[in-house]
């Protein structure tokens, strides 16, 4: 029944990290970067997430049906946004087929 | 069909065994109220199960009745239109959440899991009487809301109608719903762990009967779709009690947004009714032929294949709600895609039947029925996710006929069929054979004749969800009603005699049908503790070709 | 055919016979594999019935060439009516430019529509047969769905944002037009007809009867009355002229295209998209005006663009001239045209 | 249990796709919104529970090692920084942007430029953030029992799986906030 046992100053090492990623996020936001910014600050969470899931949650020394699970999750996840984005986007596109005007008016008659 | 065949009882061929009374099994192990409702045996909870869901059935039956009645007439038979919303929208959410989405799984699942596997229980025996319990609670909230005053949004609870609009117990009946949501999660939950780790020895994946991959691929979709819409329906909530907008276009929000949410689960919903009725007529298809399935694989990968690409299909609920025309066209190739496991499940089950040696018990002809209505209801689908058809079909009577077939013709016959196929399992008992087959042929001409008008209807261009209607639309409309009322009975009989033979049937003996399958292989009614070894398991699954000694 | 008996509703708009052919199409498919599966149900079931106890079913595993066939053979038919269906409704969707605009709003429990020339009429849609019809919608209150089963067209019609439709009408009639998403208690009367008339016929109906104002005379009133006038008549705010489908630059650098959608946006919610160059001094007009104002007004900045999206709206001179001297587009409604069809009108609002 | 952390990925999951699609919408009154976040407390609050992830992990290894009084001590440790994370968040931000009149549908009293979709925000901030606290609540539930459990000596290096289970849901927890911190009091820029 015991699972991995980490050593302590694994988790101190990690603990570190991510407490240093959070003075980075706070950090960076204060830096005009445009359009990075939220793409940073993003990049930030993925990585302490990570951190998170790895170590303190174990997945590093977890099967591979754990690690399935979470990956569904994940896409799973994507799905959702990816399909409503995909709406929710290109409300105003509109496809116009090129000889648009020459059909419409062939039906009319 | 074989309606007619009579005298091919297998009945007859049940094993003289001890008077099922003088045995101690799962039923008569302990009495009592309190035996029942703090169990943590699979098999009671099951039967609460069975118990909760038949009431809910009626119930909404009941709305259904009504509602028919009331379309006899283009300007409504009996009901004013306030209450004829109330109905269909009380008959919509205990049809759906209360009835379809736990029949199978949470009865037959619940019941057979453990015993087709080789375990004693579930993963987790609490969670699953806690699983009912939370059942029961948004069972109560939902009669509530209905006893209350009613609901008048429709199963679907759109926005802005739902939050802003409508004056009646949205709250509650969300709530309801809500809840009921959580008990499946947790019974899902309960499923995987279960099919993951408590396999006999022996039992590999490709052994598993297909019920237990179908219940796998409906899990999946319970763990992941349902809290997508638990936490739409809390927002809805939450803009109800609090009146801010997250719906609510007054203050920029957007209510297509929560159609995408909702389609999310509710469409993957429709996933989680008919992939374990399709597992139960993998089941008796190759039980009543005496033969192996054919393409076994195909049919377990079908169900999974189902299950993933049944989340990325649900836009098409959506076609013509103001959804963008490229998302419109993405969606649509994506739920063709799922017409092909579909369609190689009906050729397999078709094919099954290719040399075999055929009997038509009652359990059967339900099994023919299902592919029959499934067939009719799954092409009907293609006009659906063909765009420009569904922008003339979309919310007409033609969804409502498709659906129907699907969840009722398709649904409700696998999980009748399984009801009686399990039947003398559960209860240790047989019911009259040919009651079943006379009940089986009604409810198949009934539905059709219910619900074929109804795709007529749709393309004359009735919508659905009108109290009063048409005058054009009247004859097909009273063809409708009249399906109905066969059906209704037809749906009566079994609640008879099923309760019947519980008393008064001829004991079944451990494997009346000469069915493979470790279920089979334990007496009948089980035992609490299922099997008195754990069995191994040493051939494949279906494996008909082999002598037939398991067979007491 | 099938008089008393219909199989579909009539065809009645340049629209309906494409659809029936696809849906001709898919119903022989349908029957086709219906067909094929019970026949061989039924087939199978009777060979292959058990006669006697002794006799042994023949143990058939699979085939991968027969899984692969009803694989791809479904495959094959879901492509082909895909293709079909999408370019045919990616047509259906797309209105021809000449499309006359008659703007829709839904309440509950009724219709409201409203001709460029003027006439406002409820629950009934008067159009001249032949002549390419643009519905442009939007709701008061909860998502609505305008529904006419003898074009074969219909769309959800969705508070908070324009919707269009359109249909070019092929024979005169009176086809019923229904609400077909449930919207509250009187849903199932929300609904009435559209007539369809011949060109002249419709002249006549139009000069008869009460006139009202057109569409664009009233938004252009409406530009005096609400004081847009003091600020884009005076470059304190950006101008209308040409406003309407050109490219419009914002503070934050990007461009949006001046559509009906952020017009309207503009109208409600002004300090959202800041057009870059002015201040952001606009109040929010939520609330002070109705949809039905603001299709008014969005008529009235349309005709401000040399393109004329709508065909009706004639280009008006800047500041305009302005047509009549009614008391304000306030008096719209009451203004309605009167319909002489007689058609029970649901209870009011 | 990972299971069960993946329906929980997909409950949030909802709730952050509709806040991504109303941020594109409106992007400046986000933004806007996003400012008006004390982010000092919003820092001190992602401290805090990191350090509490900290302790649990910690927790988790007492317990494999079967020490239990280090057990204990963590589990109470984590507890604490758990309550101080909701007295922070509920005490010190939601009463002061309740104060402040930043409560959609309760207490709103501002009406500046495009108030309605600030108020949008605020519904998002409160919900996404509510509905973590309640998890924290639930978090809080689940180590009160097992702290309780862990006294009376219940857990060994060869039973510790409740203990473990928990861990996993409190970093569940953590890294909800993870992401919460960055999209709610970050994405608005604060230069």
């Amino acid at each position: 029944m015991v699972g991995h046992v980490v050593h302590k100053k694994l988790y101190f090492l990690v603990f570190a990290g991510l407490i240093g990623l959070t003075a980075l996020t706070t950090g960076v936001a204060f830096i005009d970067l445009g359009k990075w910014n939220t793409l940073a600050a993003l990049a930030i969470a993925v990585c302490k997430a990570s951190l998170v899931v790895l170590f303190f949650m174990h997945l590093r020394w977890s099967s591979g049906l754990m690690r399935m699970v979470l990956l569904a999750a994940f896409i799973w996840f994507a799905i959702l946004v990816a399909l409503t984005l995909s709406d929710e986007f290109t409300r105003q596109w509109t496809p116009v087929p090129s000889n648009w005007q020459a059909q419409v008016q062939q039906q009319a008659r | 069909m074989g309606g007619g065949r009579e005298g091919n009882h297998e009945m007859g061929t049940a094993v003289v065994e001890p008077g099922i009374e003088s045995r101690v099994h799962y039923l008569n192990a302990s009495y009592g109220i309190k035996s029942w409702l703090l169990t943590t045996d699979h098999k009671r909870i099951a039967m609460l199960y069975l118990a909760s869901i038949t009431f809910f059935f009626f119930i909404g039956g009941a709305a259904a009745v009504l509602m028919r009645l009331n379309l006899i007439s283009p300007q409504g038979a009996l009901l004013e239109p306030a209450t004829y919303n109330k109905l269909f929208s009380m008959h919509g959410i205990i049809m759906v959440f209360f009835f379809l989405i736990p029949s199978i799984p949470a009865v037959l699942g619940n019941f057979l899991v453990p015993l087709m596997i080789g375990a004693r229980d579930l993963a987790f025996p609490r969670l699953n009487l806690l699983s009912w319990y939370v059942f029961m609670v948004g069972g109560l909230f939902t009669l509530y809301a209905v006893i209350a005053g009613g609901v008048d949004t429709g199963w679907t609870f759109y926005t802005p109608l739902s939050t802003t609009y409508a004056n009646t117990n949205v709250i509650s009946a969300a709530l309801g719903v809500f809840i009921a949501g959580f008990s499946s999660i947790l019974t899902g939950l309960n499923f995987v762990v279960t099919i993951h780790k408590m396999r006999a020895p022996g039992l590999t994946w490709f052994r598993l009967p297909l019920f237990l991959w179908a219940i796998y691929a409906t899990s999946i979709i319970q763990i992941l779709g349902t809290p997508v819409l638990a936490i739409t329906l809390t927002l809805v909530a939450l803009e109800r009690v609090f009146h801010v907008g997250v719906f609510d276009p007054a203050v920029g929000g957007d209510p297509i947004l929560f159609q995408h949410l909702f389609w999310f689960y509710s469409h993957p919903a429709v996933y989680i009714m008919i992939l374990p009725s399709m597992g139960v007529i993998s089941e008796l298809v190759t039980a009543f032929s005496k033969k192996r399935i054919f393409g076994y694989s195909f049919i377990a990968f079908s169900s999974v294949a189902i299950a993933v690409i049944s989340f990325l299909v649900w836009g098409h609920h959506m076609f013509v709600a103001g959804q963008s025309i490229y998302a419109g066209i993405v969606f649509s190739v994506l739920s063709f895609l799922v017409a092909i496991p579909s369609a190689v499940k009906v050729f397999n089950w078709t094919a099954t039947l290719y040399k075999g040696s055929v009997s038509y018990q009652a359990p059967m002809l339900y099994a023919l029925g299902f592919i029959g209505l499934f067939t009719m209801g799954g092409l009907t689908g293609l006009f659906l996710a063909t765009l420009a058809v569904d922008a003339h079909v979309h919310g007409t009577y033609f969804v409502v006929g498709h659906f129907h077939y699907i969840m009722v013709g398709g649904a409700v016959m696998g999980y009748l069929g399984g009801i009686h196929y399990w039947w003398p399992k559960i209860s240790g008992r047989m019911y009259p054979d040919g009651w079943a087959r006379l009940s089986a042929a009604i409810i198949f001409i009934g539905f059709n004749l219910t619900f074929f008008p109804q795709y007529m209807l749709g393309y004359l261009g009735m919508p659905r969800r009108y109290a009063v209607y048409a005058p054009e639309f009247q004859v097909l409309n009273v063809m409708s009603s009249a399906g109905a009322s066969i059906l209704g009975v037809g749906y009566l009989i079994p609640l008879v005699y099923m309760v019947w033979s519980m008393r008064y049937g001829p004991v079944a003996g451990p494997n009346p049908w000469g069915a493979k399958g470790l279920e089979w292989q334990t007496p009948s009614p089980p035992p609490t503790e299922n099997f008195e070894e754990t069995p191994k398991v040493t051939e494949e699954a279906y494996a008909y070709g082999t002598e037939e000694t398991q067979v007491a | 055919m099938w008089q008393g008996f219909p199989i579909r509703p009539d065809q009645a708009s340049t629209i309906a016979r494409g659809v029936d052919h696809l849906y001709y199409f898919l119903t022989a498919v349908d029957l086709f594999f219906t067909a094929l599966i019970f026949l061989a149900i039924f087939y199978l079931a009777i060979k292959y019935r058990r006669r006697s106890e002794q006799i042994k079913a023949t143990q058939v595993e699979g085939s991968l060439p027969l899984e692969v066939i009803w694989t791809i053979i479904p495959l094959g038919i879901c492509a082909v009516t895909f293709l079909w269906g999408s370019s045919l409704f990616i047509r259906n969707s797309r209105p021809p430019e000449a499309a006359t605009e008659i703007f829709v709003v839904g309440k509950q429990w009724m219709w409201k529509l409203q001709h460029p020339e003027g006439p406002m009429e409820i629950n009934e849609l008067h159009v001249p047969v032949r002549r390419p019809i643009k519905l442009t919608m939007t709701s008061e209150d909860v998502i609505h769905n305008f529904y006419v089963p003898a074009f074969r067209v219909q769309k959800d019609v969705v508070p908070g944002m324009y919707t269009s439709i359109w249909f070019e009408a092929t024979s005169t009639g009176r086809y019923h037009f229904f609400c077909n998403q449930y919207c509250g208690t009187n849903h199932a009367v929300m609904g009435g007809y559209v007539i369809v008339m011949s060109p002249d016929d419709y002249e006549q109906w139009l000069s008869g009867g009460i006139r009202g104002e057109s569409m664009v005379s009233a938004g252009a009133k409406l530009y005096e009355q609400l004081a847009c006038i003091t600020c884009h008549g005076t470059g304190k705010g950006p101008p209308f002229v040409n406003l309407f489908g050109s490219q419009v630059k914002l503070t934050d650098g990007t461009t949006v295209t001046a559509d009906e959608a952020y017009i309207r946006e503009s109208i409600l919610y002004p300090s959202v998209k800041i057009v870059a160059g002015y201040q952001p001094l606009m109040p929010t007009y939520k609330g002070q005006v109705t949809e039905e104002q603001i299709l008014q007004l969005l008529a009235y900045i349309k005709s401000l663009s040399s393109g004329g999206v709508s065909q009706s709206s004639k280009p008006t001179s800047y500041p305009p001239s302005l047509e009549g001297g009614g008391q304000g587009a306030g008096n719209q409604n009451a203004g309605g045209q009167q319909s002489p069809a007689n058609v029970p009108v649901p209870p009011g609002p | 249990m990972w299971v069960f952390l993946a329906t929980e990925v997909m409950f949030f999951g909802g709730l952050f796709t509709a806040y991504i699609i109303y941020r594109n919408f409106y992007l400046s009154a986000f933004e806007a919104g996003s400012r008006l976040l004390n982010v000092k407390i919003g820092a001190a609050n992602t401290a805090v529970l990191l350090c509490s992830s900290l302790t649990m992990a910690l927790g988790v290894r007492a317990a494999q090692l079967g020490k239990k009084k280090l057990l204990v001590t963590f589990l109470v440790l984590t507890l604490l920084l758990g309550l101080a994370f909701i007295g922070i968040k509920l005490g010190l931000e939601w009463r002061h942007d309740y104060l402040e009149g930043f409560a959609p549908g309760v207490n709103w009293t501002f009406h500046g430029p495009d108030w309605r979709h600030l108020e949008l925000f605020f519904c998002f901030y409160f919900f996404l953030t509510g509905i973590h606290a309640l998890h924290m609540l639930i978090g809080v539930g689940i180590l009160t029992t097992l702290i309780i459990m862990a006294g009376r000596g219940r857990f060994s290096p060869q039973r510790y799986n409740p203990v473990e289970v928990s861990g996993l849901y409190w970093h569940f927890v953590d890294i909800v906030w993870i992401f919460l911190y960055p999209l709610l009091y970050l994405i608005g820029g604060r230069y």
